[in-house]
């Protein structure tokens, strides 16, 4: 290097992108979110074609596009399909490292259910382990009113 | 189908940070390097394909200021957004569509400028309704995924750890790797644990770089300074999105992407057949979960494959001979770095890299999303 | 969330977080750490001069995109220049760097400062917006306090 | 040589301002089921799907992954290519080559938009340098008034002569269902809008939307079998000149529309543009450049944009009808806006446009605006190129 160009100090700039989102839940999820939220209940929804339970729920299938038919009411009870404890935290996360987050397969679903566990020792979780949801007191319909999923018994 | 080869390659030295350079200056200094490989000027570029992502480069319409250093002020222009082999597939169609003979295709990534934000960048990865606030981000789905298909196969953490030896240690020969190192199976082992089963030296970096394909129809090759090397085979997938919508243990997306580009490239036994493949290990799990689904070895052997030596630069399938992503991973130029790799070893310039002489077919595989949700496979050929 | 009664289903959104924010550390390059330097310490405009056809770009970038030529002769412009145009924005947005509405009205414009081939763009200073042209002369004023970005440029002054 | 390529299918959502009902991967599919019914073909007759939008609008990172919910591309090659604005067109194009290629037979190519879901203005004020521009820049809107006042300034052309172009677009626009503002306006309601960034009214500008379109590219193999009147592609081109904003200087013209106009019609042989063409489906986002642009393109000579626009030549039953759709001014989800106009010719060629169609269409031209005064365009015919 070593010209004019090159030589200047090195100039590195913050900046930030702060734009502000809205997501529209839309219809279905609106639905899926309400019954959540004021009755603390987990719905799926059926494919006709597939004849697969979804849960979270989807207006149409993800596997075929055909759109789903009957709302499934699902007992907050599952099985810890995979799992992860997280060590190393960071800023985006809702719970201290470490905590765990889990796939659950939700009895009655054919998907599996993105959440965390709580109530339980991270050393102790396995695969196959039973787990049901804790509700959180303060419900606004989002994923986050469920707290978490808890070992069962 | 009319034939395209690759006639120019160029990139720059991958590394924790450049930042004496902007992003269009590395695209550059990629593109530079590209012309003078091919032996050409610009005039003999018909036209031009970007690739990038807004979010990476923190920067909506992030093609725009790399237009410009890609030499397109007064050409066709279009702009890719995912991996560099997505960004060169569209560049072979361009060129194969009748409408060019050469096109010039970038890839580049700075992950520097957005080090600090990574999580929140994978994390908006994730659906905004129904999963965001959940917190996960590129590493923790992932660290889901290693468990799953460990789990399933009785892979250990330590067959995984010896991806990353493999690849550390490879990238010693590699003068543009960012991070080569002499490691052993107990550095991993020892290594942070950041998200259970993944520790510190089963992640890949965070990387800036940029690189450059020129690609070039049958008749137009003939103009360029070097021998050209042929695009036999491509096809790409993609699964469902949500995680929980796949059976995170298998690559079902990069089988039938394998499969296609086998059939296009008139591969039977790709084992047998490939010389050497550059895949993306952006966890060391996934090295050995695509050289299964590559079809390398069988479904949940990959902890077998790379114990047994046959993944090493003198195995009968050499895997990241380069170092792979765990020795420099350039967010959206990756798949095209990989490409690059191939081209090298079958031109036989790839250094204390090659892995023999006479390569004469190599495999390049790139991947979008979170937890190889799609997968793009190239077969690259002598002839 | 945020509910809306749209019809007769409650209809629900999301809205992003707000207590975590994108940082991005922006390299300015090797062409740009010499312009802002310049603009702090000297408080000068410097661009760079293409081989080819010799437009002068400043801000300064390292190749001429019609000609494709690398560039590399600096050149001093400035600190006059003139108008090629402008506007007064009116309509409220928010700023993405802050997350917060900006100020309007305001006018910028771009100026093509006296010796360079590109513009400069900024806010336009005047008591009088009726004197902002296409073709009106212009002066640089930068701020007393310079740190080396765009921001030590107060705007362009209109000459009378 | 690559195969011939044509539009089949098309689809789009009603728009509206916020479609509240769906969320983003729910209108997508709404314009996939429509473009897969337009063509009779389920989603298994699909070889790949090509999706585009702009990220910062909805801020969700890897569209492509994240659209199959919507888009049906489970296990099919999917991916995405977006160029800002002109990303509507660049999908456009991009089907093209990827058909003609021969490497998909049929190929489902998406553009979508949410423009609600965020600030649409500060949006793309990131789409300027961080170092060099954010601080002042102003989105699209700044931009599109320096070209106003630029060419007001160069050929004495008025606000009222601007006002024409809306008021053609809106009229047009209750011909579409699928448009967002049906309401016609006056020249003198467009002149008492407020002025929101000198010399543009709230009136010559495009609204934001949400919306989603969708068409189906097909090659020669197999076009003819599936469509009895395929929209062919004759010719594609386009320039993106700048890459940054202070590099675009003095222009009383758009230089990369100029360009890649000069480029087609040297292509496709067509030497009298307003004669040989029958409708044009510009993204014309404000309503100077319903002048500005149709001169650029070789329509009329610069500066007689107007008289053109006056005369009606540009209005329904015109010599060369302009945005029978009512435009980019009655609907703008921006990752669609430019397919839209791809899949309004398609409608146009196929004579499938109902209200708005055009009679006896043979070619047809839609064309693509972003980024940084970028420009693309396509040219479709009825006839089958030789």
């Amino acid at each position: 290097m070593g010209d004019y160009w090159s030589d200047a100090e090195n100039m590195v700039q913050p900046g930030k992108i702060k734009v502000p989102y809205t997501w529209q839940a839309g219809e279905m999820a609106s639905h899926y979110f309400t019954r959540l939220r004021d009755e603390k209940k987990i719905l799926g929804k059926h494919c006709p074609k597939c004849d697969k339970v979804l849960a979270p729920p989807r207006k149409n299938c993800p596997f075929c596009t055909v759109p789903t038919d009957e709302w499934v009411e699902l007992s907050g009870q599952g099985t810890v399909d995979t799992f992860t404890v997280v060590r190393k935290g960071n800023a985006i996360q809702p719970m201290k490292a470490p905590f765990v987050y889990a796939l659950i397969r939700l009895d009655g679903a054919d998907t599996g259910f993105l959440h965390m566990l709580g109530e339980v020792d991270p050393e102790a979780v396995k695969e196959g382990m039973r787990v049901e949801a804790v509700f959180a007191e303060e419900r606004i319909g989002s994923p986050r009113d469920i707290a978490y999923f808890k070992p069962i018994g | 189908m009319d034939r395209v080869a690759i006639v120019g390659i160029g990139q720059t030295k991958i590394e924790a940070s450049k930042e004496r350079q902007n992003y269009p200056e590395m695209v550059y200094e990629a593109v530079k390097l590209a012309l003078e490989d091919a032996g050409v000027g610009m005039d003999e570029v018909d036209n031009v394909v970007t690739t990038s992502n807004d979010f990476w480069d923190g920067r909506t319409i992030s093609c725009m200021p790399v237009g410009g250093v890609s030499g397109a002020f007064d050409k066709n222009i279009s702009g890719v957004e995912g991996d560099g082999t997505f960004g060169a597939f569209y560049a072979t169609c361009r060129t194969l569509s009748g409408s060019y003979g050469s096109t010039l295709v970038t890839a580049h990534g700075k992950g520097s400028e957005s080090r600090s934000i990574a999580p929140m960048i994978t994390n908006a990865a994730f659906d905004p309704v129904l999963a965001r606030s959940l917190g996960l981000d590129m590493t923790t789905a992932c660290a889901l995924q290693a468990r799953k298909y460990m789990q399933r196969y009785g892979i250990t953490e330590e067959e995984c750890a010896q991806v990353s030896v493999k690849n550390h240690g490879n990238a010693l020969d590699n003068p543009n790797a960012q991070s080569p190192m002499k490691i052993t199976v107990e550095d991993v082992m020892k290594s942070e644990k950041i998200a259970e089963p993944l520790k510190a030296l089963d992640v890949s970096p965070i990387s800036d770089g940029a690189c450059c394909l020129i690609l070039a129809n049958e008749e137009r090759a003939k103009k360029f300074r070097t021998k050209p090397v042929w695009l036999k085979g491509v096809s790409f997938c993609a699964d469902a999105f949500q995680l929980g919508d796949r059976d995170l243990s298998e690559c079902k997306p990069l089988e039938q992407a394998a499969a296609k580009a086998y059939r296009m490239a008139g591969i039977t036994d790709p084992r047998k057949e490939i010389d050497v493949a550059e895949i993306c290990d952006a966890f060391t799990y996934q090295e050995l979960m695509w050289t299964e689904g590559l079809g390398f070895c069988k479904k949940g052997e990959g902890g077998k494959l790379v114990t047994s030596g046959a993944t090493a630069k003198d195995g009968d399938i050499p895997v990241n001979p380069s170092g792979g992503l765990l020795s420099g991973h350039v967010a959206i130029a990756a798949g095209m770095y990989r490409m690059i790799e191939a081209v090298r070893q079958i031109r036989g310039e790839a250094g204390g890299m090659q892995v023999k002489e006479g390569v004469k077919t190599a495999l390049a595989h790139g991947v979008n999303g979170l937890c190889g949700q799609s997968h793009c496979v190239w077969i690259l050929g002598s002839e | 969330m945020s509910a809306d009664n749209e019809q007769e289903v409650e209809l629900l959104a999301v809205h992003s977080r707000t207590d975590v924010e994108q940082v991005f550390h922006y390299s300015a390059g090797r062409y740009l750490n010499r312009f802002l330097t310049e603009m702090r310490d000297n408080a000068k405009i410097v661009g760079v001069k293409c081989p080819k056809c010799g437009i002068v770009y400043a801000p300064p970038k390292e190749i001429c995109d019609p000609c494709y030529a690398e560039m590399t002769e600096p050149v001093e412009v400035g600190p006059e220049g003139t108008i090629r145009n402008f506007t007064i924005l009116r309509a409220p947005f928010v700023d993405p760097e802050t997350g917060q509405a900006k100020p309007v009205p305001y006018a910028f414009g771009n100026v093509e400062l006296d010796g360079a081939g590109s513009l400069i763009q900024n806010y336009l200073l005047t008591d009088d917006d009726s004197k902002i042209k296409v073709g009106a002369r212009v002066k640089i004023e930068f701020h007393e306090k310079r740190t080396g970005n765009m921001r030590d440029i107060k705007g362009f002054r209109l000459l009378d | 040589m690559g195969k011939r390529a044509a539009i089949i299918g098309t689809g789009q959502t009603y728009c509206k301002s916020i479609r509240r009902d769906v969320n983003g991967q729910e209108l997508i599919n709404e314009a996939v089921t429509r473009a897969l019914q337009d063509a009779e073909l389920t989603i298994d007759d699909i070889d790949g799907v090509v999706i585009g939008n702009m990220d910062h609008f909805e801020g969700i990172n890897y569209v492509d992954c994240w659209s199959i919910d919507g888009s049906g591309g489970y296990m099919k090659p999917t991916m995405k290519l977006c160029t800002g604005g002109t990303t509507g067109t660049t999908l456009g194009i991009g089907g093209y080559h990827m058909v003609a290629s021969g490497m998909f037979d049929k190929l489902l190519v998406i553009g979508w938009e949410k423009n609600s879901e965020s600030d649409t203005t500060g949006a793309i004020v990131t789409a300027t340098d961080p170092i060099l521009d954010r601080g002042v820049m102003a989105g699209a809107l700044a931009g599109l008034a320096i070209e106003a006042s630029e060419y007001a300034a160069a050929y004495g052309a008025t606000s009222k002569d601007a006002a024409r172009v809306s008021v053609r677009d809106r009229k047009h626009a209750c011909n579409n269902p699928y448009a967002h503002l049906r309401k016609e306006v006056t020249i003198e309601e467009v002149l008492s809008s407020p002025v929101i960034s000198d010399p543009l009214r709230l009136l010559d500008m495009c609204p934001r939307t949400d919306g989603a379109c969708a068409v189906i590219y097909a090659n020669e193999d197999v076009a003819e079998k599936l469509c009895p009147q395929p929209a062919w592609v004759v010719g594609t081109s386009n320039r993106h000149c700048y890459s940054r904003f202070a590099d675009i200087k003095g222009q009383t013209g758009m230089l990369s529309l100029t360009t890649a106009a000069k480029e087609l019609w040297a292509k496709t042989g067509v030497k009298e543009p307003l004669k040989e063409i029958d409708v044009m489906e510009m993204y014309q986002p404000y309503s100077w450049g319903g002048l500005i642009w149709f001169e650029d393109m070789g329509f009329c000579k610069k500066g007689e944009g107007p008289k053109y626009i006056w005369d009606g030549v540009t209005d329904m039953g015109g010599e060369c009808p302009v945005n029978p759709s009512g435009g980019v001014i009655s609907t703008n989800p921006i990752g669609a806006t430019g397919l839209i106009r791809c899949a309004e010719i398609a409608g146009q060629i196929m004579g499938k446009a109902g209200d708005r169609q055009v009679p006896d269409v043979e070619l047809a031209l839609a064309t693509g605006f972003g980024g940084c005064f970028w420009s693309d365009m396509i040219l479709y015919s009825k006839n089958k190129p030789a």
